[in-house]
């Protein structure tokens, strides 16, 4: 983990209010697993006070450079938006464990469910992934047609299905419905999105193996401050917990309550 | 006898800087990231008789040049912070300040007992003023007779000096203050966080699952100094001084308006190395105005003790 | 019946929004810049019976976030008051709300008698939370009793109603609330600024030359939501809230928390123009919602009126 | 008065920490006299929270800029140096009475006495002087000859004198000093700087006609807030007052209590 000024080296629109930012530091080293993620400072003064997480979405070792796709939507991400090329942004990380691609073997059929500003940590795993020989299926949900973003990415990658609610672009309606439309199947999940897509995805596959990520409001992104816990599915006392940023964002599948 | 070590009744602090209780959990994950040793003190995340997971999420809220927070002192529990967690510190020559939270007087008078008897701290500090909990000592931190009770109580069982954490969220400050001094306290933190609120307007509701939340940081910094110097001028009791620091100058500023130590909390959020990165701009400023101690910055009135 | 307009005590407001007094003087400046009949009501400084030229300067002082003050109460005094500045109402329809303020009982007394008896005036408001000056009526605004005879003594005396504008420097403002309630206030003004303090390193001094002054803006903002929602939950009376409000989702926020109106005091400083443009842009957010009146934006447990 | 997003359209260092900017906007057009001042809003947020008072330096009506001068020293003034040209910043103005330049004659000596960075408003005083007809004397004083500023650009109009505290350019000392040792005579005074050289002059010269230019912090800049307060100097009982923002900044000889 290291505290840098990163160097912008991109930072443009790539859907409706959707950032790709291209970030160069020595931090890009340190970067292991899929689905890990930065702390990154918006502001150099009091507002925003708190740091922002944002997921790694691919990274390039030997250029030093890695990539985050971010909405800008509240005051921070907004702020974000505004970076020009060479300027610095404030960033602590890479932060949390990553999804556990170790556990993947050549030739299994991963599907990989994202939805919304839960897409980028996907797209490193994908790349992963297939570098591992495992086959890899997407399936994106977006809100609708001006929020879609890196489709074409994913399909380089393997079978890509996108849904969007309003039904503007690709499938309509929600990721469980292409997944049962399609009647897609595979050896293994990822998921990546907000928390009524992955309530969905482990009423609808409770056995399966796999992993989820999850978002919480975060203080520090380290481990100190005990403002992301969620609690554990199997703990009668309640008393059990994990932090999102530490022992996190990835979960095995069933591990915490949704 | 560098230009930044000073004595307080238990801690011999190489310099005035501290992490705030709450802000460093137990030192494990900030321990990774530099040598401890460097720091002045350290104060411990508060510890309650039993375990605690404190209150449900949201406990975050971004506010502005602040933050809310009700964690509701979650925490392992006295016995494991005992086996599990001071151990950490055998290698480490930096005080401890050990945090002491509880519902009743018997809860504060057990952890007391209990953690000075452990040999490995150097003082407590009782949290008499946590705004996140509804039994969480609120009580004691706003009544000054419960507060001086509280104070002689604890002092009674334990065999180290006991600084009270005083609240803001009270008419007059010195009150609390002078009769904790009464009651035999060896030191004053202040200020804990400032009782607030945030509005989620998707839901309409209380942003935080606790709705109430302690409000940190910048935002705060001109209510703790004016409470520091009203305090430095009622009691004789050392101070340690803390509300919305992350700069040296702030630091500067505390130590001038009374403060004898400077806790920093909510700054090692947003920058894990704040506290090493004050000690040393600290020593290194002095040094470059020759200023041979860090207290000949104080104004004359200020030198009570 | 627009969306916005709402009816309180003495106060018919064709919108919610107020300047706070102090922040808007008598009118006389802002007055040139757009037609005050856009505003809701206009809340004006505070009138002592004498004369009185305040504290000397630096009365103004930045902290993150914030403002401190120390103006100490500078007004023309009753007679110019009533002589020099509510003429400049004569053609303007927005309700007024006078503010006051004073060193003993007597002195809240004379100037509400004189100011309800000029007929110009929709209704008062006390001022009994100044931190700035040390007779400042900073002990009604902290002594329940003292809170609850002085509103009742100004009633007497008064034929328009009388709004209490409370303190936060205090350990339960819903104390205060319920017994100036009880003692006949026809509504609650809330927040006036937090105690605050600022260093001028150059010095080692307080940077004020009062040393204390009030905080104000953002800062204060969640400490004000939540005085405001624990009064509206303690007693039935309108609620003028403010306390750091600069934006249209600060307004709603104060709604939603459970104010009855909403008053802009530091904003003006950096945007004269604050409380006209916030009055548009809410009606307009309201429409474009197809929201029928402001109100509906609460949540029912608000609704206690 | 307006409230105008102003077009920056140049802003550079021209001495140490000493800035020049310009900016275009409508807002020019109703400046009135040398003196008047800009209330700059340096931020898009709330740190800083208030805006600076900066004086207006010089304006060209025809292409609707006006030029400010300051030093990059706290906060605001830091921010304000990191504006580049094309952006917008936040300017309420023009602000204040100014220099009474209708009371000066054709012909008349008129001295200007400027310091650090109380030199800005008389570059527009000395312009609109000889303008008038009157002979203009400048002497200026500095700290340090990293600080020095503009002396070229008075020199256009007028004799000049120049001192530093430390003697490294100029004359040696303070501006009084210069004024003492180069025996000028004069018919009129306007100065602006340091209280302390504005008391300087006035001790010397009780008597002498012109007006001086005083710096207050203030919060609103239009005469609401009663934040910028001086007392008058014949006011037995201490009662009355001045506003600096809206009264002032400039004030007859021996009004104000410095
Ligand atoms: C591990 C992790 C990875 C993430 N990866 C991405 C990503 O790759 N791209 C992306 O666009 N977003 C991602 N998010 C969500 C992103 O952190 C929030 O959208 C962002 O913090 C909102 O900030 P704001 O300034 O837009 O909103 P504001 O409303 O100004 O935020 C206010 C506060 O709430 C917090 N907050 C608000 N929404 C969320 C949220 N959904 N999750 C966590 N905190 C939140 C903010 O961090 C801040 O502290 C991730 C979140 C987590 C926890
Ligand atoms: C009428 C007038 C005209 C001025 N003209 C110029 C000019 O042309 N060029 C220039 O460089 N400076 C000028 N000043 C001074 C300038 O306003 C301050 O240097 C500036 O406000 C300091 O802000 P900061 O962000 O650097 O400092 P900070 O320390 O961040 O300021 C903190 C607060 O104190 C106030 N403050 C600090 N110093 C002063 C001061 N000397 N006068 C008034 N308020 C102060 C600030 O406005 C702010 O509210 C003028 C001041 C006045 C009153
Ligand atoms: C997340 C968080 C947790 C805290 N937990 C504790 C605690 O356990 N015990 C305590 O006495 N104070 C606690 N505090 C209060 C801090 O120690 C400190 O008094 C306060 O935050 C003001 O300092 P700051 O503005 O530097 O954060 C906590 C503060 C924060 C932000
Ligand atoms: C410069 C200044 C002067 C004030 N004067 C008064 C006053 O005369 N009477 C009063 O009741 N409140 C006064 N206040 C308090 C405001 O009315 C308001 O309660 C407070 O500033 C919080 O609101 P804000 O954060 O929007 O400024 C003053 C505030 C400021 C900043
Ligand atoms: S964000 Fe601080 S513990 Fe996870
Ligand atoms: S700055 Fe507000 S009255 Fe002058």
């Amino acid at each position: 983990m290291k505290k840098e000024d990163m160097i912008v080296r991109d930072n443009r629109e790539i859907a409706q209010d959707i950032y790709e930012m291209v970030l160069e530091g020595n931090l890009v080293g340190e970067v292991e697993h899929p689905g890990e993620f930065l702390h990154i400072n918006t502001s150099r003064h009091s507002v925003p006070l708190l740091r922002r997480p944002i997921s790694i979405c691919s990274t390039d070792k030997q250029k030093s450079q890695l990539t985050i796709l971010y909405r800008a939507e509240g005051q921070g991400t907004r702020l974000l938006s505004t970076y020009r090329t060479n300027e610095t942004v404030d960033v602590l990380g890479p932060l949390g464990n990553g999804f556990p691609v170790g556990d993947v073997s050549p030739g299994e059929t991963v599907l990989l469910v994202g939805g919304g500003i839960g897409v980028p940590p996907l797209y490193d795993l994908a790349t992963v992934l297939r570098r591992k020989g495992a086959t890899v299926i997407t399936v994106l949900g977006f809100s609708n047609k001006n929020v879609v973003f890196y489709e074409n990415h994913f399909q380089k990658l393997g079978d890509v299905y996108v849904s969007t609610i309003d039904g503007s672009f690709g499938y309509d309606g929600f990721v469980t419905d292409v997944i049962d439309q399609k009647k897609l199947s595979f050896d293994r999940l990822f998921a990546c999105g907000p928390v009524p897509m992955l309530r969905a995805l482990e009423d609808k596959y409770p056995n399966v193996k796999g992993s989820l990520s999850l978002e919480e409001r975060m203080g520090c992104g380290i481990g100190v401050c005990l403002a992301c816990v969620c609690h554990t599915q199997n703990d009668p006392d309640g008393s059990d917990y994990r932090k999102v940023c530490s022992d996190g964002p990835v979960f095995p599948w069933g591990e915490v309550v949704l | 006898m560098s230009r930044v070590n000073i004595d307080l009744p238990g801690l011999s602090m190489k310099n005035p800087i501290m992490p705030a209780s709450g802000c460093f959990g137990f030192g494990e994950e900030i321990g990774k990231l530099y040598d401890l040793n460097e720091l002045g003190a350290i104060a411990l995340k508060a510890t309650t008789p039993q375990p605690r997971y404190g209150n449900e999420t949201p406990r975050v809220a971004e506010t502005a040049s602040g933050m809310l927070n009700a964690i509701g002192l979650q925490n392992p529990g006295l016995e494991k912070v005992i086996t599990e967690q001071l151990s950490r510190f055998d290698t480490i020559e930096t005080p401890l300040l050990a945090n002491i939270a509880g519902t009743t007087m018997e809860d504060y008078e057990k952890v007391a007992e209990a953690l000075s008897k452990t040999g490995k701290i150097g003082a407590l500090e009782l949290n008499i003023s946590c705004p996140n909990v509804k039994e969480g000592g609120i009580a004691f931190g706003t009544d000054p007779q419960l507060a001086a009770e509280l104070t002689k109580r604890v002092k009674a069982v334990s065999n180290i000096p006991v600084y009270v954490k005083l609240s803001p969220n009270v008419t007059d400050i010195t009150v609390i203050a002078k009769a904790v001094e009464r009651a035999g306290a060896d030191g004053l933190s202040l200020i804990n966080t400032l009782s607030g609120m945030k509005i989620d307007r998707n839901t309409s509701k209380p942003l935080l699952a606790n709705s109430v939340g302690g409000l940190s940081g910048p935002a705060i910094k001109p209510i703790a100094i004016r409470m520091i110097h009203e305090v430095r001028h009622q009691t004789e009791l050392p101070i340690i001084g803390m509300g919305g620091v992350s700069t040296l100058d702030d630091i500067l500023d505390f130590i001038i308006a009374g403060a004898d130590a400077v806790a920093v909390g909510t700054a090692n959020f947003t920058n894990p190395f704040v506290c090493l990165e004050l000690s040393q701009a600290l020593e290194q400023s002095l040094e470059r105005q020759q200023i041979n101690h860090l207290y000949d910055i104080r104004p004359k009135e200020v030198h009570l003790r």
